[in-house]
Order: C-alpha cells, then sequence, then structure tokens
C-alpha cells in the first residue's frame, strides 16, 4: 500500500516540477523582446500548464468521460463568445472623418451612484 | 424504503411551517416555488396592468415618463428573472423529475432547498430596489446609461438578479447530476420522457449561460462604483462589449423559458392523444440541438447596435439555423395527433393554444433575424409582440397547461373541468386580442418604451389593453378555481388521465419517498394503446 | 409595391419598398403555414377524437424519411430568405461615393444636425430627395438610435464612436424621427421631423446657412473689437471663465444657485454683469450696456453659441 | 472502481460530477473577465502594455510558485488519505492552507502597496509616469477585478480547507470530501495560471 502510495507521489513530484519548469520558461520568455510572440507563448505555455494540472492533479484522464465531456464544452462554449465577439470587434469599419465631426464633450459625474 | 405501504402522502409530512421551510423534499420545494413564483407573476402583472392603461391614450397623463419607465423595467426584471425562468423548471422539474425518473428525490436535496433561498433572497432585494424608488433602466441594462446616467437604483437590482442566477445555477447543477446518476435501474437515456430531456437541456443552458449574466452584472456594478471600467466609452471602452456579453446569456435564456414548455407539451399531446409522441429521437435530438445551437446567434438583438456588418451577416444566418430544430417539433407535435383518439380536455386545450402561439410567435421570429426587416422594427413593438408571443401565449400558457395537468398528482384533487377550459380559452382569446395588434403598430413604427405616442396609433393600442383586461380575467381563474379544488376538489386517482408515465404509478399525491418499491427502469413512458403496441 | 397596401405606413424610398416587399412575402407565407397547422389540427381533432371511427390500424411512430425531408426543406427555404434579407441589407450598408454627408450629435434628449454647408438643426432633419445621404453620428452621453420609420432604417448612435446610416429619401415630405434606443427619462419624446425636399429647395435651404454664419461671423469680429478675447480667451491671464461649449450648460452661481446659459443669460451677462456671477470668480467684468445695439448683441449671441464652429474664414468645408 | 475503502462508487460519481458542473460554471463565471481583458488589450495595444509594466514582477512569480507547489501538495493530500495515511494527508493539508496563507498575504502586501501608489480606478486614481490615464485605469480596473475574484475564491478554499483538515479523520466521508475541495483548489490554480501572465509577464521585454 505505501509502495504504491509512494509511486503515486513520485508521478505527482513530476507534474508539480514540470509546472514550476514551465512557470520559469514563460517568466523567461516574456522577458526575450519577441514581439507577438510573447502573448502566443504565454498563452501556449498557460494552456500547457492547464492541461497538466487538468490532466493528472484533477484526474481527468481517469475513467468517467462526462467529466471530460463537462470541460470540453465549456471551454468551448467560452470560445465561442470569444470568437464571435471577435467577428464583431475585428470586423467593425475604422471609424473615419473623425475630424471633421464635431468634438464631443460628456457631462462630468452627473450621479451619485445608488 | 421498508414501510413506506403505510406512510401518509408528502403533504402529510408535516404541517408547521418549520415542516415546509426547512423541508428536503424535492415535491415541497416545488410548492414552496409555486408559490413564490405566483407571488411574483402578481407584482409582474401589476406592472404591466398599468403599463397597458396608460397607453390607452396617447398623450401620458396617467403615469409620467419616469413611473413608466420604471413600470417596464421593474415588469421585465420580474417576470423574465423571477417568474418565467425559474416557473417551469423549478416547479414542475422540481417536482416531477424525481418522479419520471424513479428516484428518491433529486441528487442534492439540501442544494436544492438553498437554491430556493437564493431564489427568494434575489426576489426581495429586487423588490427592495423597487419599493425604495425602482430602477429605470429597462430589463436590458445598457451601459453606459445604466453606469453612468442612470439616477434610480441599479446596484441593488444587480444585485438581486445576481442572487437569483445563483439559484438558477444550482438548480441546473442539481437536475444535470441527477439525469446523470438517479435514473432508475436500467432506464436508458431514450426510456426518459421528453419533459426530463427538456429540463436537462434546459439545465446544460442555466450552469453555462447564467456564470456569464453574473460576471457581467459584476462588471457593471464595479463600473457604476469606480466611475470606470471596461464598457465606459469615456475612456476608450466598449458598451457593445457589454451588449455581447447581456446576450450571450440572454439570448439562451429564452431557450431557457421555452425549451421545458417544450416538455410539457411533449407529455400532455400524447396523454389526451393516446398515442406515442411522434418521432421521439427526433424531438430528443431537436432539445439538444437548440439547447447548444442557442448559444450562438445572440447578435440578433445588435443587427443595428453598430456591430460589424459581417457579425450581423454570419448571426442572421445562424439565428435562422436554430429555427429549424423548432420548426421540427412544430411538426411532430401536430403529426402526434394523426391516428390518436383525441380528447380536448383543458391541458391539452393549453398545450394545442401553445402549439398555435408558439407557431406565430417563432414564424416572427424568423422576421427578426432577416436584416432588412429587423432594421426596420428592432426596438419597437413588434419586437414586444414577438417575443410575448412565445413568452406569455408560448411558454405561461404551457406553465398553466403543467399545473392542470399535474395538479391531480400534486394535490391528489381534481379540478372543475368546465371551468379550466373556459379560462383555457379565455387566455387564448385575450392574448391573441393583446399582442396581436402590437405587431401591426411596431411594423407601423410605434417604437418599444413609449409611454406617450402619436395618436394614429391609439385604436391598436387601445385594442391591446382591451385584451389585457380579458387576460387578466383568464389569469385570475385559474388561480380561483385551482385554489377552491385544493380543499374541496374530487380526490383523484394514480391516474386520471390514463397516462403512461412513472410519476403516475404512484398514488396521488405522492408519499413522501415517491415509490413504495423502486419501480423498474427501461419501461416505456409513451405507452398508450394506440400507439405502444399496434 | 404603392401606397394602396394602406395597411403599412407610408414608405418614402425605394429601399422601405424592397423592404415592405420582403415583409409582405414572409407575412403571406407565415400566414399560409399558419393555416395549414391550425386547419391540420382541427382535421385531426374532429376526425380522430375520442370515441370516433376513424381506423386507426397502423400508427406510425416516426417516419425518419418523412422527417429529414421536412428538416432539409425547412433548412433550405430558412437560407434563402437569409439570402434575401442579406442581399437587401448589403445594399443598404453600401456607401455611395457622392453620398450627402450629415453630422448628427445626439444628446438627452435632442438631435443635434450639423449640414456639411455649416446650416445646424435641432431636432430635425433636412434632406434632398432621390440623392444619396450619409449620416454620421455620435452621442454625448447614453446610446440613442435613430430611427427614420418612413424609411425603414435605423442605427444606433454610440457615445465615443461614429456609427454611419445610409440611405435615399425619394418622396418629399414630411415624416417622424424618432429615438428608438431607451436613453433615459424623456426617451419618448426625443423626437423630431424628417423633411424629405426636392434638390433645389434643398439647397436653397442650405444657403439660408449663410446668413447665419454671416451672423456668427459678425459676433467673432465683436467678441475680438470689444476685447471680450482678452478676458475669455484662451491664452488670456485674467481669470474669466471660458465660452467654448457654454451655451445650453448649467452654470453654477457665486450665491449657490445654477442657472441653464440660454439666450437671456447671455444677454444678461453682456449687460448686467453683476447679476449672475458664475461661481468661483470675481465680479470684474464691465457692462457693455448701451455699447452694443440689438442687432450686434444677436450676432454675439449666435457666435457664443458654438465658438469653435465659427469658421475663422470665408473657406467653407466641403 | 478504486479500492479505495468506504466510498461506494455512485456517490463519488455523482460528488465529482456535481463538483465538475459547479467548475464549469466557475469558468463561465471568470471567462468573459479575460474576453473583457482581450478587448482592452487590442483597443489600444501599446497603452495597455505599458501600464502592466507597473505590477511587481517579483510579488506574482513567487505567488506563482506558492500556487503550483499547493496544488502539488493538495494532489498528494489526496493520494495520501486515499491510502489511509492519515498523518501524512493532515501534514499535507496544512502545508496546502500555509501556502495559500502565503499567497494571500503577498497579494495583500502588493494591494497595499498599488494602494499607495494610487493605482486604484476612480476619481483619486494616478496614472504611473508614462502611461496614457484610460488605457491605465482600464488595466487596473481589470487587474483589481480579476485578481480580487479570484482571491476571494482562494479565501472560500482555503476555509473548506480547514473544515477538511479539522474532519480527515473522524468523518467517513473525508476521502470524498478531499477530493471534491481539491478539485476545487485546483481550479483557482488553474484560473492563476492564466492570470499570471496576462497581468504580470506583459510588457516586460523591453
Ligand atoms: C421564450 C422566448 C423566445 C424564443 C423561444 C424566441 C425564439 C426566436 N427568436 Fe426571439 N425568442 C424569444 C424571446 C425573445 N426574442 C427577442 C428578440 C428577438 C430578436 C431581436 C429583435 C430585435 O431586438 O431587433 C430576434 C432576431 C429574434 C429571433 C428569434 C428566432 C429566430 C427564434 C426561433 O427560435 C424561433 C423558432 C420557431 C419557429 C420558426 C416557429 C415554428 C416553425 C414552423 C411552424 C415551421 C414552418 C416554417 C417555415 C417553413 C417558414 N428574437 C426578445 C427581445 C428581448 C429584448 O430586446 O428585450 C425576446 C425576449
Ligand atoms: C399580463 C400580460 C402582460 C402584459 C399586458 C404585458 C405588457 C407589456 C408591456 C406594455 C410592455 C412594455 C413595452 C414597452 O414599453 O416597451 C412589456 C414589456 C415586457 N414584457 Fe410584458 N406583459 C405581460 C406579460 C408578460 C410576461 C408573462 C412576461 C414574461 C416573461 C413579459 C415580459 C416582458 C418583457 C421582457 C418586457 C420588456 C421590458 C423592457 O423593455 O425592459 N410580459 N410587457
Ligand atoms: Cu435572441
Amino acid at each position: 500500500m505505501n509502495a504504491s502510495l509512494h509511486a503515486e507521489l513520485r508521478v505527482l513530484a513530476r507534474i508539480w516540477i514540470a509546472l514550476l519548469a514551465l512557470a520559469a520558461s514563460t517568466i523567461g520568455l516574456a522577458l526575450l523582446p519577441l514581439g507577438k510572440g510573447n502573448a502566443a507563448a504565454a498563452l501556449v505555455i498557460a494552456l500547457a500548464k492547464a492541461g497538466l494540472v487538468l490532466a493528472w492533479f484533477m484526474e481527468l484522464r481517469e475513467r468517467y468521460p462526462v467529466l471530460r465531456a463537462t470541460c470540453v464544452l465549456s471551454a468551448a462554449m467560452l470560445f465561442i463568445l470569444a470568437a464571435l465577439s471577435a467577428v464583431d470587434y475585428l470586423g467593425r469599419a475604422p471609424a473615419t472623418l473623425h475630424d471633421t465631426v464635431p468634438a464631443v464633450d460628456r457631462p462630468s459625474a452627473p450621479f451619485t451612484p445608488r | 424504503m421498508s414501510t413506506l405501504a403505510t406512510q401518509g402522502s408528502y403533504l402529510q409530512d408535516g404541517y408547521t411551517l418549520k415542516s415546509w421551510l426547512l423541508t428536503h423534499d424535492h415535491k415541497r420545494i416545488a410548492i414552496l416555488y409555486a408559490v413564490s413564483i405566483t407571488a411574483f407573476f402578481m407584482l409582474g402583472g401589476a406592472a404591466a396592468g398599468i403599463m397597458r392603461l396608460e397607453l390607452v391614450t396617447p398623450q401620458g397623463d396617467l403615469v409620467g415618463d419616469d413611473t413608466y419607465n420604471k413600470l417596464f423595467t421593474a415588469h421585465g426584471v420580474i417576470m423574465v428573472w423571477l417568474f418565467l425562468i425559474p416557473s417551469i423548471p423549478s416547479v414542475l422539474g422540481n417536482f416531477l423529475i424525481p418522479l419520471m425518473l424513479g428516484a428518491r428525490d433529486l441528487a442534492f436535496p439540501r442544494l436544492n432547498l438553498l437554491s430556493w433561498y437564493l431564489y427568494v433572497a434575489g426576489g426581495l432585494l429586487t423588490v427592495a430596489a423597487l419599493l425604495l424608488g425602482g430602477v429605470d433602466t429597462g430589463w436590458t441594462f445598457y451601459t453606459p446609461f445604466s453606469t453612468m446616467f442612470s439616477n434610480t437604483h441599479v446596484i441593488l437590482t444587480l444585485f438581486g438578479v445576481f442572487v437569483t442566477g445563483f439559484s438558477s445555477i444550482l438548480t441546473g447543477l442539481n437536475f444535470i447530476v441527477t439525469v446523470h446518476t438517479l435514473r432508475a435501474p436500467g432506464m436508458g437515456w431514450f426510456d426518459m420522457p421528453l419533459f426530463v430531456w427538456a429540463n436537462y437541456a434546459t439545465s446544460i443552458i442555466l450552469v453555462l449561460a447564467t456564470p456569464v449574466l453574473a460576471i457581467t452584472l459584476v462588471l457593471l456594478a464595479a463600473e457604476r462604483l469606480f466611475g470606470v471600467g471596461i464598457f465606459d466609452p469615456a475612456l476608450g471602452g466598449d458598451p457593445l462589449l457589454f451588449q455581447h456579453l447581456f446576450w450571450f446569456y440572454s439570448h439562451p435564456a429564452v431557450y431557457i423559458m421555452v425549451l421545458p414548455a417544450m416538455g410539457v407539451v411533449s407529455e400532455i399531446i400524447p396523454c389526451f392523444a393516446q398515442r406515442r409522441i411522434f418521432g421521439y429521437r427526433m424531438m430528443a435530438y431537436a432539445i439538444l440541438a437548440i439547447a447548444v445551437l442557442g448559444f450562438l446567434v445572440w447578435g440578433h438583438h445588435m443587427f443595428v447596435s453598430g456591430q460589424s456588418m459581417y457579425a450581423n451577416m454570419v448571426f442572421s444566418m445562424l439565428s435562422f439555423l436554430v429555427a429549424v430544430p423548432s420548426a421540427i417539433k412544430v411538426f411532430n407535435w401536430l403529426s402526434t395527433l394523426y391516428k390518436g383518439s383525441i380528447r380536448l380536455a383543458a391541458p391539452m386545450l393549453y398545450a394545442l393554444g401553445f402549439v398555435g402561439l408558439f407557431a406565430l410567435g417563432g414564424l416572427t421570429g424568423l422576421f427578426l433575424a432577416s436584416l432588412t426587416i429587423d432594421v426596420h422594427v428592432t426596438d419597437t413593438y413588434f419586437v414586444v409582440a414577438h417575443f410575448h408571443y412565445i413568452m406569455v401565449g408560448g411558454a405561461v400558457m404551457a406553465y398553466l397547461g403543467a399545473l392542470h395537468f399535474w395538479w391531480p398528482k400534486i394535490t391528489g384533487r381534481l379540478y372543475p373541468e368546465g371551468w379550466a377550459r373556459a379560462a383555457a380559452i379565455l387566455v387564448f382569446f385575450g392574448f391573441n386580442l393583446t399582442f396581436f395588434p402590437q405587431f401591426l403598430l411596431g411594423y407601423d413604427g410605434m417604437p418599444r418604451r413609449y409611454h406617450s405616442y402619436p395618436p394614429e396609433f391609439q385604436v391598436m393600442h387601445v385594442l391591446s389593453s382591451a385584451g389585457a383586461t380579458i387576460l387578466a380575467v383568464g389569469y385570475l381563474l385559474p388561480l380561483c378555481y385551482l385554489g377552491w379544488s385544493w380543499f374541496r376538489g374530487q380526490p383523484a386517482s394514480p391516474d386520471p388521465w390514463h397516462a403512461r408515465g412513472l410519476e403516475w404509478q404512484t398514488s396521488s399525491p405522492p408519499p413522501t419517498h415517491n415509490f413504495a418499491v423502486q419501480p423498474p427502469g427501461g419501461r416505456d413512458p409513451y405507452a398508450y394503446p394506440d400507439g405502444g403496441e399496434s | 409595391m404603392n401606397d394602396s397596401l394602406s395597411i403599412l405606413s407610408p414608405a418614402a424610398s425605394a429601399f422601405a419598398h424592397r423592404t415592405d416587399t420582403l415583409f409582405l412575402t414572409l407575412a403571406g407565407l407565415a400566414l399560409f403555414i399558419l393555416l395549414v397547422l391550425a386547419a391540420t389540427a382541427v382535421f385531426f381533432c374532429i376526425k380522430y377524437r375520442a370515441g370516433s371511427r376513424a381506423s386507426r390500424a397502423g400508427v406510425p411512430l416516426d417516419a425518419p424519411r418523412l422527417e429529414w425531408t421536412w428538416t432539409i426543406a425547412i433548412l433550405l427555404a430558412f437560407l434563402a430568405l437569409f439570402a434575401w434579407s442579406a442581399h437587401d441589407y448589403s445594399g443598404m450598408t453600401k456607401a455611395s461615393a457622392d453620398a450627402e454627408p450629415i453630422y448628427v450629435v445626439a444628446r438627452q434628449w435632442v438631435w443635434t444636425v450639423q449640414h456639411a454647408g455649416g446650416r445646424r438643426e435641432i431636432d430635425e432633419l433636412h434632406v434632398p430627395a432621390g440623392r444619396p445621404v450619409r449620416l454620421l453620428m455620435t452621442s454625448q452621453d447614453a446610446v440613442h438610435s435613430l430611427y427614420l420609420p418612413a424609411l425603414r432604417v435605423k442605427q444606433d448612435v454610440l457615445p465615443g464612436r461614429y456609427t454611419t446610416l445610409n440611405f435615399r429619401a425619394d418622396v418629399p415630405g414630411r415624416y417622424p424621427l424618432l429615438c428608438a434606443e431607451y436613453c433615459g427619462t424623456e426617451h419618448a419624446s426625443m423626437a423630431g421631423g424628417l423633411i424629405v425636399m426636392p434638390p433645389e429647395d434643398y439647397a436653397r435651404w442650405q444657403a439660408g446657412a449663410a446668413i447665419e454664419d454671416g451672423l456668427r461671423r459678425q459676433g467673432l469680429a465683436l467678441f475680438r473689437e470689444h476685447g471680450c478675447v482678452g478676458c475669455h480667451g484662451r491664452g488670456s491671464t485674467v481669470r474669466a471663465p471660458s465660452l467654448d461649449g457654454l451655451f445650453g450648460r448649467r452654470v453654477a452661481l457665486q450665491d449657490g444657485s445654477a442657472v441653464v446659459a440660454d439666450e437671456n443669460y447671455l444677454r444678461d451677462s453682456i449687460l448686467v454683469p453683476a447679476k449672475q456671477v458664475a461661481a468661483g470668480y470675481a465680479p470684474v467684468m464691465p457692462s457693455y450696456a448701451g455699447q452694443l445695439s440689438e442687432q450686434e448683441l444677436t450676432a454675439l449671441a449666435e457666435y457664443l453659441r458654438n465658438p469653435g464652429a465659427t469658421p475663422p474664414s470665408e473657406s467653407q468645408h466641403p | 472502481m478504486n479500492a479505495a475503502a468506504g466510498i461506494d462508487a455512485d456517490r463519488r460519481y455523482r460528488a465529482r460530477l456535481g463538483m465538475w458542473v459547479f467548475l464549469a460554471t466557475e469558468l463561465l463565471f471568470v471567462g468573459p473577465l479575460f474576453v473583457g481583458y482581450a478587448h482592452a488589450r487590442l483597443s489600444a495595444p501599446d497603452a495597455f502594455v505599458q501600464a502592466a509594466r507597473h505590477s511587481s514582477l517579483w510579488l506574482g512569480s513567487i505567488n506563482t510558485l506558492l500556487l503550483l507547489t499547493s496544488s502539488f501538495t493538495m494532489a498528494a493530500a489526496v493520494a495520501a488519505r486515499r491510502h489511509g495515511a492519515l498523518s501524512a494527508t493532515r501534514r499535507l493539508l496544512t502545508l496546502t492552507i500555509a501556502l495559500g496563507l502565503a499567497f494571500l498575504a503577498i497579494k495583500g502586501f502588493e494591494y497595499a502597496h498599488d494602494l499607495s501608489e494610487g493605482l486604484l480606478p476612480g476619481p483619486d486614481f494616478r496614472a504611473p509616469t508614462g502611461t496614457e490615464p484610460g488605457a491605465a485605469q482600464r488595466y487596473f480596473f481589470l487587474y483589481f477585478l480579476c485578481t480580487g475574484v479570484h482571491a476571494v475564491h482562494l479565501a472560500i478554499g482555503l476555509v473548506l480547507l480547514a473544515v477538511l483538515r479539522s474532519r480527515i479523520a473522524s468523518d467517513a466521508d473525508a476521502p470524498l470530501r478531499g477530493e471534491i475541495t481539491a478539485l476545487y483548489w485546483h481550479f483557482i490554480d488553474v484560473v492563476w495560471i492564466f492570470l499570471f501572465p496576462a497581468f504580470y509577464l506583459v510588457g516586460r521585454a523591453s
């Protein structure tokens, strides 16, 4: 029994080391000037770390496909929210003619929050 | 489960207030919900009544602009979050899902009670906001009006809706886990009644969409408190981001309101046609398809909002797609009448009324999904008519139908059939008279949220208000005769309609633990004489 | 389509007629479908009422072939409807290069319109008939929505951003102009008129702007001559309130009250400055009573309505 | 099924499914904040990055280390309890709680520092030099909201852990409870895994 516990702990420790390594690498990469690559690298590494935590610490590798489906479905919905909003945001025509439109000012502090 | 045979019904399991307020029994919690949502329905209805009265004359003479704005906001907030969203799931879903699955209770009975308390707390917070002077943002809370310009009790209302949202989430979670883990031994997914399917799909939406609303409300409140945030254009924020987040919840929310209604109708029609539902599998798939596709179309509320025209095209097309499974369902309900043995009892009248009004409301949804028509009629009474057709004509009809259908099971009493039929017919006509003129008003250019309007619209408004009076009577009638029958009605047998679902196999009203012996799974919930065997 | 279809409100553009056509087609289709559905339901309810003698042999439990047929048929019908409306819509959003630009600023609860020729108007929108128009719109506060029912168009007007609305009105006349996006207390009265004029009339109407402009330029000249700039100008050393954007605003006064800076306030401030002193300023302004004629006062007021918009020279923006 | 004593497989499945569905809602609760973040960053790429430099890289990195480690100790505690190693479980839980508290302490210190710099959005906001005030306010609005929501979750997690620890031996349900609490704790870790690069690593390369 103790032997199997030790085996289990060894696996978990390995995941932990991997996580720390990934954390170190994401900090390292953030310090290098990669332009747009910085954001991409940060995202990819974060996804990898999350994957490790989900699969091992949260035991998603185990039996129950329904648990995996729950995880995937919710992530998919979040993705849909981002993706279809992006279709709007990135597809908007650039606002032109700024300077010809009368300047706009707004009343300041028109209310007290309730 | 051994001594159940001698036990009384769940209603006899204690008469004290405490035995109700601390109960973990899903059936009693359902009753708690029924009472509280009825109270909120009256409140929301009262607001609607005053609005209809105001709109009888073109001048804003009965109530002023400010009051009117607060009325439609209160009406929308109450009807959507405190009445319609919890209605069928929390009352009938709570009561029936364990019975239909052959289970003793939901998966997490204590969570179920907590969910009711959250609902009541959220409701009271919202009502408190109304008592303190009201809110005037509309149920949509569009920013920057709600964050920077409205001088009313926005934050309290947001908090009320936020808390109510968690009640929804917990109910959804409970249903999902119940359906996955508490089906009677041997009951496969396709042995479940469509009512359970519908509530299962609804729960998926509740669980995945409601948190988005919750965090959006937090963002709104924070923005109002700090005077900065991500929506405020004054500092480079984007009000359309709010609209995206709001409708990402609120479009799926309309399917939260209608899917359970579809589930109800899918039980009532086979029973009163005494035949199996037509195309059971297709119906189940259509329910799931609506739930999932419903997440893809929210942008159709934003066609003139300044959203990019590519997004408009995409959302318009997806809106047409989401209508396909609804159409399938309409055809299948009608096909279920074919070669049945039809009795036009009160629940059946409500169910057929639902099909008709949902079809008309849904078809006008297609008008709105068409870009150029929506550009003209968005934010007019056409939209008001569209959603009332589905929500009031459809979902409320179905809720009333369900109350009648399962009334003998819930209370152990029969209601007076003549009165019930009269009320169903009255509601149908009153409803059409109230809301059909609004389609014409809308296309002629009458904007919504106006307390005064040009005189040429008066005729239609008067018709609409007259209809609302009839509708109000139609809604009050069931309250009276159902209340009467609770005490004086004839005792009901376990299965007064000759229905086949598991819930009819136990006594009326059911015992606390639902079934005397664990019923077998794997039986056909639609094993009617005309459909089951032949 | 023509106006004999009186169930619909008058349509004043070709685009409005196209929208009406789509609407009426859809309405016909919906009516037809509803009638078929209702007829079927009634027929079944009678023929198969409980106890009737109609044959119940061979009840279909499902009919996959039939179900898939109608599913696909509906899908195709829906896609056709989408294509139709999307086609019309892309026509509507296309801006034509020679469109007349008109600027619209919305605020609670008025519409301010400025034409390229310099003419300004409030709660009214004059446009030439038969010529493409492009509205460029923004809001100073909440979201509003400019709605022209006779043209079957509307577009939300957002703060911090410009939205555009393209249309061509064809039939001269006066039509409603409404706010369709709820924007606060007086939302329902944020209304006005769309005036479609024959192009010659529109040109003449635009020329009215020249008079107005002349007045404003005279006002600017007076503002300089009488030394107003000395104190109220940008680089001035004397502490006096800036008059940019003053008009129409609430002004807090020394005595704790507040007034709206309308024409009368301006007039009083010039003639009897000590009467209403703006909070936070010393009462140092001299009176100009007797130095300015009524006409000159009007010119000053006209200038002060919007000092920023006054063209400094003869040159006009395009 | 697992050899774990006393947990009947059905109940274990039900509890875990319940927790997972709850975590799904949690994902959609915090997710929109990231959508808002992406929007704010895309709308003003340079100004946003400039503002982001004013978060504390050191404290953020240390907190990342603490939280990742606490996730490991939590997972180890679950494994130990499953194998009946009670005292090891208790020690690992203590360690997890300590790491969580340390995280909160550092976070609190960081907040205090931010507040003293006038970085709380609102009327008294002082934009750090070299940043555009609007974008800076929006960055710090999101920063406070996201890390605040995260910290609240973490505090709730700590309460759950404390309860769990006090009952670890007496309660027959403890192994199951432990697994469920662990799922929640790991989820908090996952959220931080995304918050860290989003708020601490932006704009460091220059
Ligand atoms: C329960 C509520 C509910 C439901 C189920 C629906 C269902 C639909 N809705 Fe509606 N809606 C609802 C509630 C609302 N809608 C709104 C607004 C709204 C808008 C934006 C309007 C605007 O503000 O400009 C659009 C475009 C739609 C489209 C649709 C479509 C395409 C469907 C489809 O799902 C309908 C599918 C059903 C059909 C199609 C009928 C049956 C089919 C038959 C009979 C088949 C035969 C047909 C053919 C062959 C053509 N809705 C608003 C306004 C919110 C606000 O602004 O305050 C609300 C509350
Ligand atoms: C008794 C029957 C009802 C009547 C007479 C009625 C009437 C009205 C009226 C007059 C408006 C205002 C339109 C406007 O000014 O824009 C309105 C809005 C609304 N109603 Fe109803 N209503 C009824 C029932 C319901 C029910 C049961 C619901 C359930 C969901 C509902 C949901 C709404 C919503 C969401 C709005 C929009 C509120 C807003 O714009 O903020 N109504 N209704
Ligand atoms: Cu919708």
